[in-house]
């Protein structure tokens, strides 16, 4: 697929397979595509050239709401709750139509989502008066919510203290456990790869490297756009 | 000679206390590091400095005036400088002229658009774009910038590594030292605790609103710094999260 | 661990609020067979006004949609009856028939309307309302731009005024009870994540354009059949730019705000207030509307939340309440479980 | 012959549309304010030149040395006393606010000074004309009304463009809070854009008047859609667009009329609803981040 | 209800509804004044079947908004329960009212708005006529017979462009039966109709052009004031010169013709039911139309105009009708009395026996123009062909 906003060309004629139930990081420098490439998987973005299949169907032409109800959960690296709900609420939304479940079930499903994304303890508060972490962990619960088949994960990590990071790297993992499939966007490479089983680096809208995740980090590409020197 | 210096300072939301009796004091020239867990209340702390919020009590000098209750805007004029969590660009401005407008102090010093661009060569590359439609990092970087131009004496950067590509991290903390030896003081707000320790000359860590360490990094222990960052015990860490609730 | 966590969203004021509800409306649909009927012809505005708040907060308060355009459906509205009056419907069962019709006059509407967001759709909604009234009276039969009246009403002015007050009340009683169910059930959810943020709520497998539409449509409706009854209590329409006039969108504003936007509450209290104001301040000249005016600005800089929010806030009275709350029966151990399992 | 007519009065007419969007756009596409006041605060700006000329006897031009700053200072202080409160509780207040002042001023108007049009005399320019042919003459008034509009426009453009003020007025309508963290009250910001906004209008009220012969309390409700109509197809955030946006709906009003009166705010309306769906950031607008 | 408190009480209550705020609030602008008179007559009380009764008079803001106008009759029919309600001022404030009355059975006395407007406009019927109501004022006809008289002392090539807008009054004279049409052709004018364009419409270029190309000498029509001005401005702008314009409605209030630009309204013509000049005089208290003028002028400090003489008028007439019943509450009684008025008043001869359709009396009219002599605007009758009891000032000035 390609994807372009007006002149400006983000992703060149990017291919990628994702097998079920495999955890995939993206990498790469700010700006490289990786948000953007999130968006056209889940279809916030339309695409401008080239395709997308999820599950052997071509899901191209649907809208992010038909793809979140046919199981493509995302998140946003810049959190977008809403804030006048509350975020038991919040999940609700997510529970009931991505998820497509009802009653009873869609409230069960919401809580699990809290539970899983350690918000329960917030459930009643208004979204909108949430800190930073809490509102990115309210994007967790709600893609959560959706019962996502294909969870895209965007910059989740970020601001984490080290408990924090592990906890959340345990969470995925079990995510992972269940049979979800995983993309994960990252820039705290350590938590990435306790998690990943297959790594990518985007880099001006190309792959420029795909694969075990140290090869990936070791490559010289990689270390010269992204990783510099360090580490 | 002390640039800034906070003397029992309570500041909060609504009945909330994020920062409680709180003093300390920053020198000149010197790399101040904040660390402390989430919801410690370190972005209160900078937000009260630079005056976007009101405090309870307490007391803020800066260069020997007090600026407790002074505005935001006179702050900032008088030489503080923030670079706000969340980056918050002027979206449809194009980069340059979000760089044009940290510089509306008109204070004088080695920060102009050529030095910017110099420090973050990203930023060069994009400055004839919108700035709305830049990626997370490519955003935090426009931002140190903008709060630069400001030619501040003292600036605050509130987790600016959020979001960055590690070499973009790398460079930004590699430019740290040379932003420091123009004479500019520094309180560095980061999660990231190796990486600070680093480059802080100096090292405070809050915990629930309350500094509960202060001391140079090479007289602290890694021990002393984990056992400050969260508590001495889980379970006074449980409720800590509990309180966040209330 | 689920077991010790239950949803709430009844609590009994809600039960208490809905019998009360049920009370009202009985009472108040035999109010004209034991009332004078001079008191309940006055009531026909109250009922219209009521319609046309709850419809426009459905509009902004539950679905973000600010429009200064909803005359173009009371116009409609009103010169529906006619035109299904002419052709041999009484003047309520046009009423009724002209809403649905309006309903499905809005669909296309929609799709224009819904390119623009913001300020941008408010104003593309007046210009919309104009360009129908600019359309309508350019048909002879309407009237052209002289308006026109209703030819066949019931011509007993008593059976007359009591069908059209329990029209009018039958819309305002259909307009509250459509936005309370609508808010409980899962499409409330929906419009309120939308409202919040459209292009999340789209990620989450709502369809935003169709729930907007929706609203939309069921907003033209109510200020549809609002207007056949300000239509048929004033047996015709004398002027199409009165019917038409953004007037309209102004007091919709004011009384939403007023009552408090974004609760079902609010806009009933907020019709009452401008019900009995107009009632008794609009023959004292100008200066009332200019009070008026004030008041808007007052209102709206110190005291947001309106009359209904500004009650809620201290005493918690939600009658209607359409939010959910979870309780956990907490004990100590729980929520250490929860910040344990991190480690 | 005939449609070179139309157009070049399209045209005209158009200056005046333009004229009367500026202050609308200002408000509009800086501050982020859907001004309803606007007409009505364009029909106070030809009330407050009728109250100058009769207190002083002074010419219907020389008011606007007076009513202009005059306006602009009222501009400055409903901004920061009235607006300013209201731009911090979200998009619905500031309509709400101007609701308000709609409401006020024409029905205070109607209560100090009567109903009846109240003069504003131009003397004989109001009438002369340049005759380009046997088919086509332009008035001079309407073209000094477009001088104005474009020289007003340019001035403005210029200001928002090059001055560092005008670099303000845009970051602030962007995130006000990040601007005081750039050592910038933006209250001061917003009171001088609302400021100038005020001006313009006071500047086109007058005009308008003048071409009307005087000004009377509801003039305001009949101009204020034209203006928004004209910010809008000329494109937000492009004082450009709006001088475009003024011609195009000039011009649209002036070709329908060649074809049957009844038709001039129909296709106005149109074109306006067409510019909306086919190209929703108006013809000059950049395309606005949602 | 014969039987309720109201029919025997000693109190006659009457309605009246009038535009005083709102666009159309110059209409009303007298009302102060005439409201201070009639009261100031009635306080004597009226006698009635030989009975004494005080005279209470209900006045009402409509804020020229009909579907206030509506409201306010209902409140005034059924919880105030008025014995007559009246109602004045353009088609949106009558329209409505008229509507409530017929609908519920009350007599109801209304004028200034063309009759045709309000009569076909209210969708009534010679067949199907208004059975409560009674309208006196000047129709097409009025500007239709009245019109050509003052046009015939000027020679021209007999072309008349007409504004007619798309609202109730240029509807009604658009109408082709019953419309101006047919007297305009009848005196041997030709009408170039442009067609019906908006109120607020900013620019007439097409319309102008269309004069022009037609060779247009006469204009005449019923553009609201501001239209007018616009228009007329441009047509001096555009080079356009006729030799006649008469106008309707936006020369109706004296305050328009002062206020068009570079003094371009001396000499324009319109069609006057009522001036200082008229005989007539009031049949409450013999006041003369030039007595009037002059109280009026000295009390409220505007210049006279012609709606408030008719709305004083609409008391006269409820007068006389009280004065013949045995019972003024009697509704039906005090219907039948209007409806056999035929008597002078303050706005001239009024006769409801003899109305084109029943319920509308119709007024006369002459045609009067305006100039600007040292500095002072006024205006004088220049044709008096359809009341000749009016006297002729001098013959009618052309433009050119
Ligand atoms: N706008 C707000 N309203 C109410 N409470 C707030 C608000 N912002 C922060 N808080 C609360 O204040 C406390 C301190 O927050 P603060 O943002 O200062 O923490 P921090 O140390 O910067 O954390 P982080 O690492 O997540 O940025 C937290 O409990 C937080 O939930
Ligand atoms: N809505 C938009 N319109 C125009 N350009 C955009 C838009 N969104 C993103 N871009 C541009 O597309 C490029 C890719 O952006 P994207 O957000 O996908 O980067 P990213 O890889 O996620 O970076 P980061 O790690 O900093 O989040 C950037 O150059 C950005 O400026
Ligand atoms: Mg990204
Ligand atoms: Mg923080």
């Amino acid at each position: 697929m390609s994807k372009s906003y007006g002149n400006l060309g983000v992703l060149f004629d990017v291919s990628l397979s994702i097998p079920i139930g495999q955890a995939v990081g993206i990498v790469g420098p700010n700006g490289a595509g990786k948000t953007t490439f999130l968006s056209v998987i889940n279809g916030t973005e339309p695409t401008s050239a080239g395709s997308v299949f999820f599950n052997g169907t071509d899901v191209t032409k649907q809208g992010a709401e038909e793809r979140s109800r046919s199981g493509i959960g995302r998140t946003f690296q810049i959190p977008r709750p809403f804030s006048n709900l509350s975020v038991f609420e919040n999940a609700l939304a997510g529970a009931a139509f991505g998820g497509g479940l009802r009653g009873r079930e869609a409230q069960t499903a919401a809580l699990d989502a809290l539970e899983k994304s350690e918000m329960m303890q917030f459930a009643n508060l208004r979204a909108g008066g949430l800190s930073l972490l809490a509102r990115k962990r309210l994007e967790l619960a709600r893609a959560l919510s959706t019962q996502p088949k294909l969870l895209l994960l965007d910059e989740i990590a970020g601001g984490l203290t080290e408990a924090e990071c592990i906890s959340l790297i345990a969470t995925i993992k079990n995510l992972k456990d269940s049979g979800i499939t995983i993309v994960w966007i990252e820039h705290v490479v350590q938590a990435l790869v306790a998690v990943v089983d297959r790594l990518v680096c985007l880099a001006s809208g190309t792959i420029i490297q795909d694969g075990i995740p140290d090869e990936v980090l070791k490559s010289r590409e990689v270390l010269s756009v992204y990783m510099g020197t360090g580490i | 000679m002390s640039v800034l210096e906070i003397k029992n300072l309570r500041a909060g939301y609504g009945d909330l206390v994020a920062v409680s009796d709180l003093s300390f004091a920053v020198q000149q020239g010197e790399l101040f590091a904040l660390v402390g867990a989430n919801g410690a209340g370190k972005s209160t702390l900078l937000k009260s400095i630079v005056g976007s919020m009101s405090v309870k009590s307490g007391t803020i000098i800066f260069k020997d005036d007090d600026i407790t209750t002074v505005a935001d805007y006179k702050r900032i004029q008088a030489g503080i400088s923030l670079v706000p969590e969340g980056r918050r660009l002027f979206t449809s401005l194009s980069v340059e002229e979000n760089l044009l407008v940290g510089a509306a102090t008109g204070r004088k010093g080695p920060w102009n658009l050529k030095s910017i661009f110099e420090l973050l060569p990203i930023v060069e590359k994009l400055k004839d774009r919108n700035a709305g439609r830049l990626s997370g990092g490519e955003q935090q970087a426009v931002a140190i910038g903008r709060s630069l131009m400001s030619n501040p004496d003292l600036i605050l950067l509130d987790e600016i590594s959020l979001g960055l590509a590690p070499i973009v991290v790398e460079q930004i903390y590699a430019a740290l030292p040379d932003i420091r030896n123009e004479g500019l003081s520094i309180i560095l707000v980061e999660q990231d605790l190796s990486r600070t320790l680093k480059v802080a000359d100096k090292i405070a860590c809050l915990l629930e609103g309350h500094l509960v360490l202060e001391g140079r990094p090479s007289d602290l222990t890694h021990q002393q710094i984990t056992d400050a960052y969260f508590g001495h015990s889980i379970a006074s860490f449980g409720t800590s999260s509990n309180g966040a609730n209330s | 661990m689920s077991s010790n966590i239950q949803i709430l969203r009844s609590p009994k004021k809600a039960a208490y609020g809905s019998a009360g509800a049920l009370l009202l409306f009985v009472a108040l649909a035999i109010a004209p067979k034991i009332l004078d009927q001079s008191i309940t012809n006055e009531w026909v505005k109250l009922f219209y006004l009521v319609t046309l708040a709850s419809m426009w907060n459905l509009l902004a308060g539950y679905a973000g949609m600010i429009s200064v355009g909803q005359q173009a459906f009371i116009g409609l509205g009103a010169y529906g009856v006619f035109v299904f009056n002419d052709h041999g419907f009484s003047a309520y069962e046009s009423g009724i028939i002209a809403s649905i019709v309006v309903g499905v006059v809005a669909v296309p509407i929609s799709f224009l309307a819904f390119r623009l967001r913001g300020g941008y759709f408010a104003i593309g909604t007046w210009v919309i309302a104009e360009t129908l009234r600019l359309i309508i009276i350019r048909f002879p039969s309407l009237g052209s731009g002289k308006g026109r009246n209703i030819q066949n009403y019931t011509r007993d002015p008593i059976l007359r005024n009591t069908y059209t007050y329990w029209m009018a009340l039958g819309v305002a009683i259909f307009a509250l009870s459509a936005c309370f169910i609508l808010l409980r059930s899962r499409f409330g959810l929906a419009l309120q994540s939308i409202r919040d943020n459209e292009v999340a709520a789209n990620s989450l497998g709502i369809k935003v354009d169709f729930t907007k539409r929706v609203v939309y449509v069921i907003g033209a409706m109510g200020c549809a059949a609002a207007g056949s009854v300000i239509c048929i209590q004033s047996i015709g329409v004398a002027s199409p730019n009165a019917i038409f006039g953004v007037s309209y969108s102004a007091f919709m504003i004011f009384m939403v705000l007023i009552g408090g936007i974004g609760t079902i509450e609010g806009p009933v209290m907020g019709a009452l207030l401008y019900f009995f104001v107009d009632k008794y301040f609009s023959q004292s000249g100008l200066w009332y509307l200019v009070i008026l005016g004030v008041i808007a600005i007052i209102a709206t800089l110190f005291f947001p939340k309106g009359i209904w929010g500004e009650i809620n806030a201290r005493w918690n009275l939600s009658l209607f309440p359409v939010s959910y709350q979870v309780k956990i029966e907490n004990n100590q151990n729980d929520s250490i479980h929860l910040s344990k399992k991190e480690k | 012959m005939i449609y070179l007519n139309s157009i070049s009065q399209g045209i005209l007419l158009g200056g005046l549309f333009a004229l009367s969007a500026v202050g609308l756009s200002l408000a509009f596409g800086v501050l982020r304010i859907v001004n309803l006041a606007h007409g009505d605060l364009m029909t106070l700006g030809g009330y407050l030149a009728f109250i100058t000329i009769e207190h002083t006897g002074m010419s219907t031009w020389y008011s606007f040395l007076i009513v202009v700053p005059a306006m602009g200072v009222i501009g400055y202080l409903v901004q920061r006393l009235l607006l300013q409160r209201a731009l911090r509780m979200g998009e619905l207040a500031p309509l709400m606010v101007t609701f308000g002042i709609s409401i006020i001023i024409p029905n205070s108007l109607v209560q100090l000074f009567t109903n009846n049009t109240e003069q504003l005399p131009v003397g004989s320019l109001a009438t002369s004309s340049i005759q380009v042919n046997s088919q086509i003459s332009i008035g001079t008034f309407p073209l000094v009304t477009l001088g104005i509009s474009i020289v007003m426009i340019s001035a403005l453009q210029q200001y928002l463009a090059r001055t560092k003020m005008g670099r303000y007025m845009r970051a602030a309508a962007d995130d006000s809070e990040v601007l005081r963290l750039m050592g910038v009250d933006h209250r001061r910001v917003y009171g001088i854009a609302m400021g100038i906004a005020f001006s313009t209008l006071a500047m086109a009220g007058i005009l308008f008047g003048m071409r009307q012969g005087g000004v009377s309390p509801y003039d305001g409700q009949l101009t204020v859609l034209f203006a928004f109509e004209t910010v809008i197809i000329g494109g937000l955030g492009s004082l450009w667009g709006t001088l475009l946006g003024g011609m195009v709906l000039g011009i649209a009003q002036t070709i329908a009329g060649q074809f049957s009166p009844e038709l001039p705010l129909l296709v106005g309306h149109l074109v306006f609803l067409g510019v909306l769906a086919f190209r929703p950031n108006g013809l000059l607008g950049k395309p606005v981040l949602r | 209800n014969p039987a309720g408190a109201a029919y025997t009480s000693s109190v006659i209550k009457i309605g009246y509804i009038s535009p005083k705020t709102g666009p159309y609030a110059g209409f009303a602008e007298g009302d102060p004044f005439m409201l201070r008179a009639v009261r100031a007559y009635f306080a004597k009380g009226v006698m009635s079947g030989g009975k004494k009764y005080s005279v209470q008079i209900l006045d009402r803001d409509s804020g020229s908004d009909p579907a206030k106008a509506g409201q306010l009759a209902d409140e005034l029919i059924n919880k105030d329960k008025v014995d007559i309600l009246m109602a004045t001022s353009t088609p949106e404030t009558v329209n409505p009212v008229i509507a409530k009355c017929e609908a519920d059975a009350v007599p109801c006395i209304t004028t200034v708005a063309p009759w045709q407007a309000v009569f076909f406009g209210g969708g009534f019927t010679p067949a199907k006529p208004m059975q409560w109501t009674h309208h006196f004022f000047f129709g097409v006809e009025g500007f239709g017979l009245t019109d050509p008289g003052a046009w015939n002392q000027v020679t021209t090539d007999k072309k008349v462009g007409v504004l007619w807008p798309n609202d109730s009054d240029g509807g009604a004279f658009r109408d082709p039966v019953n419309g101006y049409t047919p007297f305009a052709k009848k005196a041997g004018y030709t009408i170039v109709d442009p067609g019906a364009y908006e109120d607020g419409t900013k620019d007439f270029t097409s319309i102008i052009t269309k004069f022009k190309q037609e060779g247009v000498e006469i204009i005449a029509g019923v553009p609201t004031p501001p239209d007018f001005i616009t228009f007329w401005t441009q047509a001096a702008q555009q080079g356009f010169k006729p030799k006649i314009v008469t106008m309707g409605k936006a020369l109706f209030f004296p305050a328009t013709v002062p206020a068009i630009p570079n003094n371009l309204g001396n000499g324009l013509s319109f069609a006057a039911s009522w001036g200082a000049t008229f005989p007539y005089k009031s049949s409450l208290d013999g006041t003369t139309a030039a007595q009037w003028a002059t109280k009026y002028e000295q009390g409220t400090k505007l210049l006279y105009g012609q709606a408030t003489p008719n709305n004083y008028t609409l008391f006269e007439l409820a007068n006389a009708a009280i004065e013949k019943v045995t019972n003024p509450h009697d509704k039906s009684a005090i219907n039948k009395a209007l409806n056999t008025v035929n008597m002078m008043t303050l706005s001239g001869q009024i006769d409801f026996t003899h109305g084109p359709v029943p319920g509308i009396a119709t007024i006369p009219t002459v045609v009067g123009q305006w100039q600007l002599t040292g500095g002072k605007w006024s205006w004088s009758v220049v044709d008096n062909t359809q009341d000749p009891a009016v006297p002729v000032a001098h013959k009618i000035t052309p433009l050119n």
